[in-house]
């Protein structure tokens, strides 16, 4: 080894260029634009809280936790399909409608555990035919689950006759649709608990970092000996898991289903992801981060509601709140590179 | 080495299968094409209204299709317009609530220029990605068109001028199928023989190298959009016409139709490779289908179903990929049957 | 003479780094002008901004004595035209297209194709480059492309020709090719701009050398009166004894890797062993199917026929997959790492964890902080400066980064390591501790496979080398024998002559 | 009394003599439904068996389409239709402001269009056969007779639960609720409206959240646009912890879900929507224009058959003429 030393020692010496510390002011804008929207949600709240009459009482504060509840929960999923590259997953609206149905009508007749165990397996298929369309045949992600929104819809409603199911009133999953602690829904206390143990499934499990290292660098991640097939897989199935979840908090806290009853929910869920910071182009963003977009998003439709603002009103403010949330990114961002 | 003139680097001469098969190499409307010759084959033999009352094939092509072209423009530099469905909407309301129909007509079409360029504005002067700004830009629209609309779909005041407009003119063709094939023409003739139009492949397919050259990306892109804008919100007074009146809920078939069209056609989704023919072949694919499927009476849910298989086709066999995935089951098939003779064969020479 | 071009002064900063620090270089008509430095010395981003693309934050940049706005455009009207480092061209274009890109020539807004494709195919006729100017770039090999994009630059007449390391991805009969092509363009006046890592064609091809240091021009000379050594040691800042050229000696073990009647996609029936502690390296010029041989063998394409097994600790097993090749010991340092290699924006420790990280968490849990143990292990061992294992793999100069790609099979001790091109547009500080990792490897024991265009390299590394032609093995030379003519004339097609 | 008249002409053994169809010569006749829901939703769900089972009685093949609300997608398949040249076509129009032009194509091509479900706006109506069904303004303006009733001349604040924004029954049944209201009972005011889309989890909020806007102690009564929505507002008072007996609450539907509140008290009333008279008698409808019964224009008694909408409370809830049926 000692014919190596002389070259060792030059290169310790030759200069890499070493960064310098960075200025405060720009560490602060990139620290904005970071964590800005956790700035917003905050000033959101406490704006709210102020000037909107009735927005602190804890009925509302139950009202907001409703609205979060089910797209939250489909929206932490699909923080799985978003950073791993693929956009979104539309069939979030076909799997949740299904779950909501299977959850009421198969309980109805042969109680709750099979209905879990068929909503298992339809989001399971759901996931399989997804991730391998996505993940094998590098089919793209937009298009593969609009034809599976296409063909999970036809079957439901071919199914079940587009009927609205309803459970019984006092059954266990009414009971749990209505229950609190506090103000807090227990369909919230699943959409925090969904929302720990996915950040953990993406931050400190070798599932989570091949699908964030697939998000940024397909075929690195391959040559690093990732079965990226299956990571495409698995965070279809993350998201179809959560999506069932949704589907039986929405059964439970309507105590109905019906095949129409997740409209919108593809887009919705893809805003509060996009709000809190998760960039479509894969591997950058959190689960906590989709998580504070939802409430932002849904504390922003509660107030309008509360101000008696019409539906196209509120439409128009999602929009803007998506152009606003992503300029203050942009140029917070732009201004840091100065 | 010695001085040499020339360097060879590329293959020799082709035989004229060879150019052939290259001239269907360098294409990329294959499944398209066969998709469409697929369901062309299966509407003659089952359905042959589909080509008889072809005019109504060609409304329906036209339907989905004329938002598909402008969309196309937008996807071939690498961006995406999801807001094309509510600038429809939107664009047709603004025709509606303005009493004069020319003034209407110029305002809704200005529309889509604006919403166009609003969209471009974010995209290359704030450099947002687009699929977020337009998802921005498609919950903003749709909100403006209820509000303007009062919630409520807005009667056209000459409703008398509508209905002619949506009578054939020559023969079957009605204005809709003229102003789709002549859009069509614009387009195809803009992306592949306009200096402009074709720099967007490069803008698409290397926007550095785009940028390096000289071509003014943000120019570009704002045409891009602005098309697509413009294609949009003709649609939606196209619509609004025939209809003769506006829906502010409008499109909601629309916007992915028009993507499925687009993709089905070839474009792929991060630029700089596709066509505006291909989008056209994607279009005519996904038409004939569904009015097949309509006219044989077939039930909604399974018409769904339907067609979603047909997508999931489309989409899960693009050649290159179909070859990856072959080989490679091929590959993991063979792996199965290992060869289990020990390690003994003689130390060959590893090269002779 | 007057000086054709003039960078006067220019200042360039990225996030408080300076890339480019008060710079001032001229270069006259007919003259070739080296401009060289390490990895990360500022030679593209001064490049950058002498043809308008990068905007200094002081200095300005004169052609013929007038000064240019800052813009593409302007730049390229002026007369100034660059070559990229990275190739800049639109892969789904034709080659006519990307040779007049941005400058098609119109009528009323419409394309005259018939027009550009005659231009174009002068142009390629001028520099004597064949090819089907109808094919898209995406089609093309790397070498292709690379004159493709000469052609571009010479197509717009420039007054000054910028070349920012053309060679990289050159075999030496293409570089030979243009650098002859370069001295005729220069003897009919052209000013030229010459970038390159490799000291032996500056010396051939130029008439002035100028250096940087960490953006800084540290020496400027007449190359008649300066020494590669001399050179070599203002690059580095400081003296630098060349043991490039040291071979280690081999003490070959039992066979590693037999591959047997491997044929992929542009690989022909090849057969090829790998012992314990022995470096293999494979010659031959670009397009010779190397990387496809290489990638064909290790599973990470799929092959038509053939079998490998690999053999560790006398366990011998076939390789079908990647997978099963990584299960194996298998390390692979790609081609192309900023698209094969690297995660750009993860940082180095994701980047080292990546591969490993079934070893490092059994249970799927990770642990962070052993991950960073272990990146911070690696990055010390392979010389990774600075040795920020927080920072994005993106942000270090591509020498480091390929220290990086290196790092990542480090730690799990492979048992059969192949590099492809492993010092390509590495300067040659990082390309010395790339070879001395490589060689103590070898030493470990390890089998090395090595795939060199670099003929030094190829001579000063290989244990054995195969030279590749056309997807076959055309010859076989002993590496401590060999020398660079006996290499390039199988790869050329000569008669292999007895050494 | 329409359904007797429909199944008093049951035998169908003559074949049409609608001179347009080319296909039919023979016994079935040919109609195409232009429906905008189908099997997607609990109302069409329940409306196509009976349909179904109508058409087979009279010989009919039914072509069935769903346009899913969208007037665009509905013109088109109008054109399918027409290009068909079936023997007649039933509409139930998705937006009514835009079939004109469907209409005046079927005229032209001598196809009889009988309208169903909602009737086209007046305008239109002399390019129709007939209509059979509802008053969608009617059946808000009905609602809101029983919010009037219930208030009694008091002074109270309600809540108004919309269907989907943009949606025309959602925009007929939240005007006639509101307009008679003004005109009825200006006692009653309607503090806020939302839309509920149709939906139970969405209206629950919708109503919660306006309870928390307005002041629950403002807010004696709350109507909603379907008896599923209404659903939805009642669970928000009841999560409230509300009794909710103590509120004016009215609907529309009578369904399955809204019937049984009725029973026990809840929902003081809603309107009877009968899915199935709905289905039978739009082809009826079609088969009296085939043939020739009803002829272009509103002129004929037969040509306009009204759906009965008797209002439910507790005192009928339980009669078999109103026994829900989606
Ligand atoms: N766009 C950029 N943003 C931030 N830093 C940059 C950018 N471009 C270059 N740099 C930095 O500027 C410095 C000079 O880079 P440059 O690419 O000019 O070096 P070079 O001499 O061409 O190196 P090489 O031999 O590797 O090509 C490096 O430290 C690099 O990291
Ligand atoms: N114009 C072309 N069209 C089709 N295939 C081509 C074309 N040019 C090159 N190829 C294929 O690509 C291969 C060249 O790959 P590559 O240049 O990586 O080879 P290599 O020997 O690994 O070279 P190196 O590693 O030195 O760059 C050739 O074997 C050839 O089959
Ligand atoms: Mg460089
Ligand atoms: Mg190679």
């Amino acid at each position: 080894m000692s014919k190596n030393e002389p070259i060792t020692q030059i290169n310790a010496m030759a200069q890499a260029p070493e960064e310098q510390p960075k200025q405060k002011s720009r560490r602060g804008v990139e620290w904005f634009a970071e964590n800005g929207i956790f700035v917003f949600t905050a000033v959101l709240i406490l704006s709210a809280a102020i000037f909107v009459d009735g927005f602190a009482s804890l009925q509302n504060i139950t009202d907001v936790f409703h609205r979060a509840a089910p797209i939250g929960i489909v929206a932490v999923g699909m923080t799985f399909v978003v950073i791993s590259g693929n956009y979104l997953d539309l069939s979030v609206v076909a799997q949740v409608a299904t779950a909501a149905v299977i959850m009421i009508a198969v309980s109805n007749e042969y109680g709750y555990f099979a209905a879990v165990l068929a909503a298992m397996l339809a989001a399971l298929i759901y996931a399989i035919v997804n991730g391998v369309a996505v993940g094998y045949f590098k089919a793209n992600a937009v298009i593969v689950t609009l034809s599976t929104t296409y063909v999970g819809l036809g079957l439901l409603r071919l199914l079940s006759g587009g009927s609205i199911f309803f459970g019984p009133p006092d059954g266990a999953l009414a009971q749990f649709g209505a229950g609190k602690l506090g103000p807090v829904p227990y369909s919230a206390l699943v959409l925090v608990a969904m929302t720990l143990i996915l950040a953990f499934v993406l931050n400190r499990t070798n599932f989570g970092f091949t699908v964030r290292s697939f998000g940024i660098n397909e075929r690195a991640t391959r040559l690093g000996g990732t079965n990226t097939g299956l990571v495409i897989i698995g965070a279809f199935l993350v998201t179809s898991l959560s999506a069932m979840i949704a589907g039986f908090v929405l059964a439970a806290f309507s105590n109905t289903a019906v095949s129409a009853m997740s409209t919108g929910y593809d887009f919705q869920a893809l805003a509060a992801i996009i709000v809190g910071g998760t960039s479509v182009f894969g591997g950058k963003g959190s689960v906590l981060r989709t998580l504070l977009g939802v409430i932002f998003v849904s504390v922003l439709s509660n107030v309008l509601v509360l101000l008696n603002i019409g539906f196209g009103y509120q439409q128009m403010a999602l929009g803007v709140l998506i152009a606003l949330a992503v300029t203050v990114d942009a140029l917070a961002r732009r201004a840091g590179k100065k | 080495m010695t001085q040499q003139d020339t360097i060879q680097l590329g293959g020799g001469e082709l035989s004229l299968w060879g150019k052939i098969k290259l001239t269907i190499a360098r294409r990329t409307e294959g499944r398209g094409v066969a998709l469409l010759a697929i369901i062309l084959t299966v509407a003659l033999l089952t359905e042959p209204l589909v080509f008889t009352a072809y005019q109504v094939t060609l409304g329906r092509i036209a339907l989905i299709g004329l938002v598909a072209l402008g969309l196309t423009a937008v996807i071939l530099m690498g961006q995406l317009d999801l807001s094309v469905a509510s600038t429809l909407a939107a664009s047709g309301v603004v025709l509606a609530i303005i009493p004069d129909l020319t003034l209407g007509i110029i305002a809704a079409l200005l529309t889509g220029l604006l919403v166009g360029a609003i969209n471009a504005f974010g995209v290359a002067i704030i450099g947002i990605n687009s699929f977020i700004w337009t998802l921005g830009m498609l919950f903003f629209l749709r909100g403006v068109a209820l509000v303007i609309s009062n919630e409520a779909p807005v009667k056209l005041t000459n409703a008398d001028a509508g209905i002619a407009f949506g009578q054939p003119l020559i023969g079957p063709i009605t204005p809709r199928i003229l102003i789709f094939i002549l859009v069509f023409i614009a387009i195809q003739v803009f992306v592949s023989r306009v200096k402009m139009g074709r720099e967007f492949y490069a803008v698409g397919g290397n926007p550095q190298a785009a940028k390096d050259a000289g071509i003014p990306v943000k120019r570009r892109i704002f045409t891009g959009f602005m098309i697509s804008g413009f294609v949009s919100a003709l649609a939606g007074v196209i619509n609004t016409l025939e209809r003769t009146a506006a829906d502010p809920i409008a499109g909601s078939t629309v916007l992915l139709a028009s993507f499925a069209a687009a993709i089905i056609g070839g474009n792929y989704l991060k630029g700089g490779r596709g066509s505006i023919v291909g989008t056209l072949i994607g279009a005519g694919a996904l038409g004939v289908l569904q009015v097949t499927l309509t006219l044989s009476g077939v039930q909604v849910p399974v018409q769904q179903i339907f067609i979603g298989l047909v997508l999931l086709l489309a989409v899960t066999t693009d050649p290159n990929n179909l070859r990856a995935v072959l080989s490679s089951i091929r590959s993991a098939r063979s792996s199965r049957v290992k060869v289990q003779k020990p390690a003994s064969e003689p130390n060959k020479s590893t090269a002779s | 003479m007057a000086a054709v071009v003039e960078a006067k002064n220019i200042t360039k900063a990225f996030g408080g780094v300076k890339a480019v620090d008060d710079v001032t270089v001229s270069v006259e008509a007919g003259e070739i002008h080296a401009v060289v430095g390490e990895n990360g010395a500022g030679k593209s981003t001064l490049m950058r901004i002498l043809s308008g693309i990068e905007f200094p934050d002081s200095g300005q940049v004169m052609v013929e004595g007038k000064e240019i706005e800052n813009s593409a455009k302007d730049s390229i009207d002026a007369g100034i035209s660059l070559v990229h480092q990275e190739l800049s061209l639109v892969p789904e274009m034709t080659v006519a297209e990307n040779i007049y890109l941005g400058g098609f020539p119109t009528s009323a807004g419409f394309t005259k194709r018939k027009e550009m494709k005659k231009f174009a195919q002068e142009t390629l006729d001028e520099i004597g480059v064949q090819v089907d100017i109808d094919e898209r770039i995406s089609r093309l090999s790397v070498a292709l492309r690379q004159f493709v994009e000469i052609a571009r630059a010479i197509a717009r007449k420039p007054k000054v020709l910028i070349l920012d390391e053309p060679t990289a991805s050159l075999t030496p009969a293409e570089t030979d090719y243009l650098l002859s092509m370069l001295e005729r363009l220069a003897k009919q006046g052209l000013a030229i701009i010459y970038i390159s890592h490799r000291i032996p064609e500056v010396f051939r091809l130029c008439h002035n050398v100028t250096i940087l240091r960490d953006g800084k021009l540290v020496y400027v000379s007449e190359i008649k009166k300066t020494t590669p050594q001399e050179v070599i040691n203002q690059m580095v800042g400081r003296e630098l004894k060349l043991d490039l050229e040291s071979r280690r000696d081999a003490k070959p073990g039992d066979v590693v890797l037999s591959a047997v009647g491997i044929k992929a996609p542009g690989v022909n029936d090849v057969d090829l062993e790998v012992r314990a502690g022995e470096i293999v390296g494979l010659g031959g010029l670009v397009g010779a199917g190397r990387t496809e041989l290489i990638r064909a063998i290790i599973g990470a394409d799929n092959k038509t026929a053939g079998n490998v097994h690999i053999t560790v600790d006398g366990k011998r097993q076939q390789i079908t997959s990647y997978m099963s090749a990584m299960r194996n010991g298998v390390a692979y340092v790609p081609e192309e790492r900023r698209v094969d290699g690297l995660a750009m924006t993860m940082s180095v420790t994701d980047n080292v964890y990546l591969p490993n990280r079934k070893d490092l968490a059994a249970s799927g849990v990770i642990n962070p902080a052993k991950a960073a143990k272990v990146a911070k292990e690696l990055a010390d061992r392979v010389g990774l400066r600075p040795p920020e294992i927080k920072r994005e793999a993106g942000q270090y100069s591509g020498g480091n980064q390929q220290k990086i790609v290196i790092a990542k099979w480090l730690h799990k001790r492979p048992s059969f390591v192949v590099l492809d091109e492993p010092t390509r547009g590495v300067d040659v500080g990082a390309k010395a501790e790339i070879h001395r990792l490589v060689k103590e490897l070898a030493d470990q024991g390890t089998a090395v496979l090595v795939v060199s265009s670099d003929l030094p390299e190829l001579l000063e590394l290989s244990d054995v080398i195969h030279v590749v032609r056309d997807g076959k093995i055309m010859g076989t030379l002993d590496g401590a024998k060999a020398d660079e003519k006996q290499v390039m004339g199988l790869a050329a097609g000569e008669k292999l002559v007895e050494a | 009394a329409a359904e007797e008249e429909a199944a008093t002409d049951t035998s169908t053994d003559s074949s049409s003599d609608s001179d347009s169809s080319a296909d039919a010569g023979d016994d079935t006749l040919e109609v195409y439904a232009l429906l905008p829901q189908g099997n997607d939703q609990p109302y069409g769900t329940t409306y196509l068996p009976p349909m179904q089972a109508k058409a087979d009685e009279l010989g009919i093949n039914l072509t069935i389409t769903n346009s899913e609300y969208d007037g665009d997608k509905q013109a088109s398949e109008c054109e399918v239709a027409v290009a068909a040249q079936p023997d007649g076509i039933i509409l139930w129009p998705a937006l009514a402001d835009t079939i004109r032009p469907c209409l005046e194509a079927a005229n032209n091509a001598g196809i009889p269009v009988w309208i169903t479900n909602a009737d086209v706006n007046p305008e239109d109506a002399d390019l129709t056969y007939g209509y059979s069904g509802t008053d969608s303004y009617g059946q808000g303006a009905a609602s809101a007779e029983m919010m009037c009733e219930l208030a009694d001349g008091a002074e109270i604040g309600v809540i108004q639960i919309n269907g989907l924004s943009g949606n025309s029954v959602a925009t007929l049944r939240g005007n006639g609720f509101a307009e008679t209201i003004a005109a009825e009972c200006p006692n009653v005011s309607i503090l806020a409206e939302q839309p509920g889309d149709w939906n139970k989890d969405d209206s629950q909020i919708a109503a919660s959240e306006m309870l928390t806007a307005v002041g629950i102690e403002n807010v004696q009564g709350l109507y909603a646009a379907d008896d599923t929505m209404v659903a939805g507002g009642i669970a928000a008072l009841e999560a409230r912890g509300e009794n909710v007996e103590d509120y004016f609450i009215t609907s529309i539907g009578n369904t399955f879900l809204g019937n049984p509140l009725v029973i026990d008290g809840k929902l003081d009333g809603t309107v009877f929507q009968s899915s199935s008279w709905d289905g039978e008698n739009a082809v009826t409808g079609i088969y009296r224009a085939i043939t020739g019964e009803t002829s272009l224009g509103r002129d004929d008694d037969a040509s306009v058959l009204y759906m009965p909408n008797p209002k439910v409370t507790i005192d009928n809830a339980t009669d078999p003429e109103v026994a829900p049926e989606w």
